[in-house]
């Protein structure tokens, strides 16, 4: 069956995307790139080292990738636009993975300055990817002003914790049917992934899970199919739970 | 004079654009992007782009994240 | 990479064995075991109707599909034991899902019947598969005895709760290193299939959550996928959880 | 004579075989299997198996089940 | 053992702040307080009725009850100040609970909002208790400019689901050590607030699970125990979590 | 109100049962029993000492005290029951904890030898409070045979992990809803303790969380505490969890 | 003329005060406060607040809430 | 003779009682119970038992337990 993930105007098929980040090898990242089927993966925008020679980072990622540079390491709404705009004007592109932290320690989004920058990327046109934390409210917001999806957190960045408020995710999708949700940060195996995608997540986002596992490749093919797993759930539509038994083979008729 | 690139302070001669900076510092020119004074210079003026005494300018690349 | 799960001297490349039961068709039943992969599925002994023509359920199994006939209905040892081998002389194999249960609400196992059929049904060189709680000292005695597998529930049968005691199975995947697990019962959605697997059961048993769903064929599917992911962590190898976060992005170099 | 077929009350003839049961209430004799009185009665046997007023006998086959 | 907890200049001995919407009878409700050891009760601030005769609500309330009016109803800083100065008007109290929320449905806080209209509303010189999302960035926004004390939801308001996401209770509470942090909405049951109380918070706040109780006054009571418990973990020290068994009796000397 | 607890024969008002093992010292023990307001602890039954001289344990526990002699260390129903009827020779008592373990590392119990020692033990006599998995079936045949009461597991002995299969204990409330049902083993704090009393267990046997606590009486008075709100719920009534809000003060009636 | 009164219509003479207002309309005058076109008037300015036409007046007191 | 005490080998004269043996390893007689070969010897009847080779003695009393 035929399954499109819309956003930015863009068609995609596989509804994992992943990073570039801390992975041991070129070759280790391309092979799990490559297993993930992703389509898109996210960069971090930085300054070019004066002391030693940059080898080009980007030679090493898939062709046909869509980059999604993202807006790492910045505190406040300034930063990020200005981040965001530097991004565009070197890869030529306007999506953006805005992501503007309220601390070093927890690396958890600063949802108010988060906002602001939106609102300015997505008036000089941007196609704005929003990291925040899982609220509601915000999630209204970050949408009302034309963010092309909104991206709440599952745990803190890397903790691979997996979805730790399953209520706040469920009352989104329920509160906002017709939201592009991707799921980002925070899964650190497969069902979390799964968990994300049957709470009916669009799509989501991960990158530490992947990159340090032991094999990078095989966690990514486990990830590419609890992604579509979990989404089958959605499509295939699941019977509900009950806490008594239901037979599977009949009662009766066994011998006496 | 002095700029400030990259949060680092570097001595150019005067009348430096922006393309002779790249050089001096031996950068690559291919997908990064610079900021001077906290505004993005498109490519195309990096050439015409002369430096002034105390301008900060960020040069960017990319690198592996999440 | 090659994966055999090697049961009851049989290799196997499927972790997923699923039921016959609850199907809407025999189209469906047959379109979802195609789907899911498996190459093993159990059926219910069950007494001829007298009253009308009997049609040939197995025809509708697919060709290859290893037969696993359960002792459903049996409430006690003597009962399961006399099932289980008119099973075997009809389809003359010595493949035997063991299951007597305590009673017919819960559904839950007998485990103190289940061990004494066992003992008998194992004498008499059956490979003996018996469902029964998720206690550790049971699945000793068990595989003591010499059955091929343990198979403890994860939730009560056709509950679709998931594992309701990780705890329990970790235990006793420790404990049990070289023990052949195979969860069964209670499985809802590919997540706790993930789940089950994650914690190292060697395979899953299911029916309910696929012979109910909306659309049975693709959630076979989806519990095929979530299987093979979650056996994918065992091999991959996950990195640890923490609480705080750790940076997929540089912390350092960003723009000031 | 009766016997109990899969708990029912069934009246055959005296001498009846298992083979001429089965045909008598019509049952298939593929994918079967049979208990007379609690044992098995292997397939080869049920030809010369004659049964005995009040012998109780299970014939079962498989339906659908988890 | 003496264990005061501070408040906005007082010296609180109860640690449950609670309620006064939704009882049956004020009857109940002033039982429930009694019950509940409580020294502080919130308040709505409402339009007169100007059809029918207002009979006077606090005169229901128990003496020395330090009151605490909400904003509750407002869905902008702007009502939600309004609402605060008629309350600090009327009862002639700088205590304010300030609560702006998103929408009816959900009844989410409008973290923005709220952080706009504490400014305003610290700066006038009233002891700000927000209500807000369990963000611990938002959280240190709302102390740095001056509230009182932080209100984290446990659970959207009146569902009595318990602490949602533990995890960002912790990571507030560790990264916040001299913040004061009192849970507000979603307790349901006696565990839960001894949960959030061995999470560490300072004290609860709560209406619902007691106002709806079938024995208000009972369940007050149960919610008074269940908070001075967990406090009591704080101070006591819990040991920590093991997977594995730790014998209580000794495993040696047992007769052979 | 009145609550009595029966058992044995027996009227108790605390539903806490506490043990005397791991205590740093009697003083800190005697401290934690008072506080406890236990009625009941458990004691073991051990090998005197040839080589030193054995102080009496017995005169540090308070007066009135009903003491429970356990099974401890049995790994089989023939120690088991020897051990019982050695118990009740020295302290003319017919009350035993039936505790026959599967293995030194896990300390979970053999549910197979503690109904064959159950049953002997109960034709001599004995009040049988058996300590045993958390099993339905099992439960009911104890019951069956005459046990005063059945004692299921939360999680493994001294692991403090609480409730680890709440699904189980409730299905166990309901299908035997005359049944005495005492949580031993697994609770680590108060509100593990308010979960299984919740779950409308009639009472909880604790040792190591209250004797291993930094300090011990306070523990064990946080500890009485949420075994009696837990218990008050199920005397006041809890309303039902939803997923979505309920006011508390009014929606309407704000000012505009 | 007309006053907003708690979001409703209310006709009274000219030259009313808040305090004629709440005589008026029979509200209580204890423990409530009133909001003039969203501004709080303190409760001894009642008496000299003469109202005009159009004037929106809010007055509230308190009811359970969590 | 000798007898196993508690696990131990212990050498005792011939005839020697129960509660001589108590004695003899200074064993204190109050709230401990005795078992002679896998069966309890009720304290009244310490006395009058005596011990032959050989027999297996557990002596108990009561510790800390959970």
């Amino acid at each position: 069956m035929e399954d499109i993930f819309k956003l930015g105007g863009r068609d995609f098929t596989s509804r994992l995307i992943i990073g570039t980040g801390k992975y041991r090898s070129y070759e280790e990242m391309k092979a799990a790139h490559r297993a993930s089927g992703a389509e898109m993966v996210t960069v971090a925008v930085n300054r070019v080292p004066l002391d030693r020679k940059a080898e080009s980072f980007l030679d090493h990622l898939l062709p046909d990738m869509q980059i999604l540079p993202n807006t790492a390491g910045c505190y406040d709404a300034d930063h990020a636009v200005r981040t965001a705009r530097l991004a565009r004007e070197a890869l030529e592109t306007d999506w953006i993975k805005l992501e503007v932290i309220g601390d070093k320690v927890t690396l958890l989004p600063d949802n108010e300055q988060t906002l602001e920058a939106a609102r300015v990327l997505v008036k000089e046109g941007f196609i704005v990817l929003p990291y925040f934390s899982d609220d509601l409210i915000m999630a209204r917001k970050l949408l009302d002003i034309g963010c092309a999806a909104v991206m709440p957190l599952a745990a803190p960045i890397g903790s691979g914790l997996g979805v730790q408020n399953p209520a706040n995710l469920r009352i989104m999708r329920e509160q906002l049917p017709d939201a592009t949700i991707i799921v980002d940060a925070g899964v650190g195996v497969p069902s979390d992934a799964a968990i994300a995608m049957e709470l009916c997540a669009d799509a989501i986002l991960m990158n530490t899970a992947i990159a340090e596992a032991g094999d990078a490749a095989l966690m990514a093919t486990a990830m590419k199919k609890a992604v579509a797993a979990g989404r089958m759930v959605f499509m295939a539509g699941r019977r509900p739970t009950r806490l008594y038994a239901s037979a599977s083979s009949p009662i009766e008729g066994a011998i006496k | 004079m002095k700029l400030i690139l990259n949060g680092e302070s570097v001595d150019v001669k005067e009348q430096c654009s922006l393309t002779e900076l790249l050089e001096l510092v031996a950068l690559p020119s291919d997908r990064i992007a610079i900021e001077l004074n906290k505004c993005v210079v498109r490519k195309r003026s990096w050439e015409e782009t002369t430096l002034k005494d105390g301008d900060r300018i960020e040069v960017v690349h990319f690198v592996g994240g999440g």
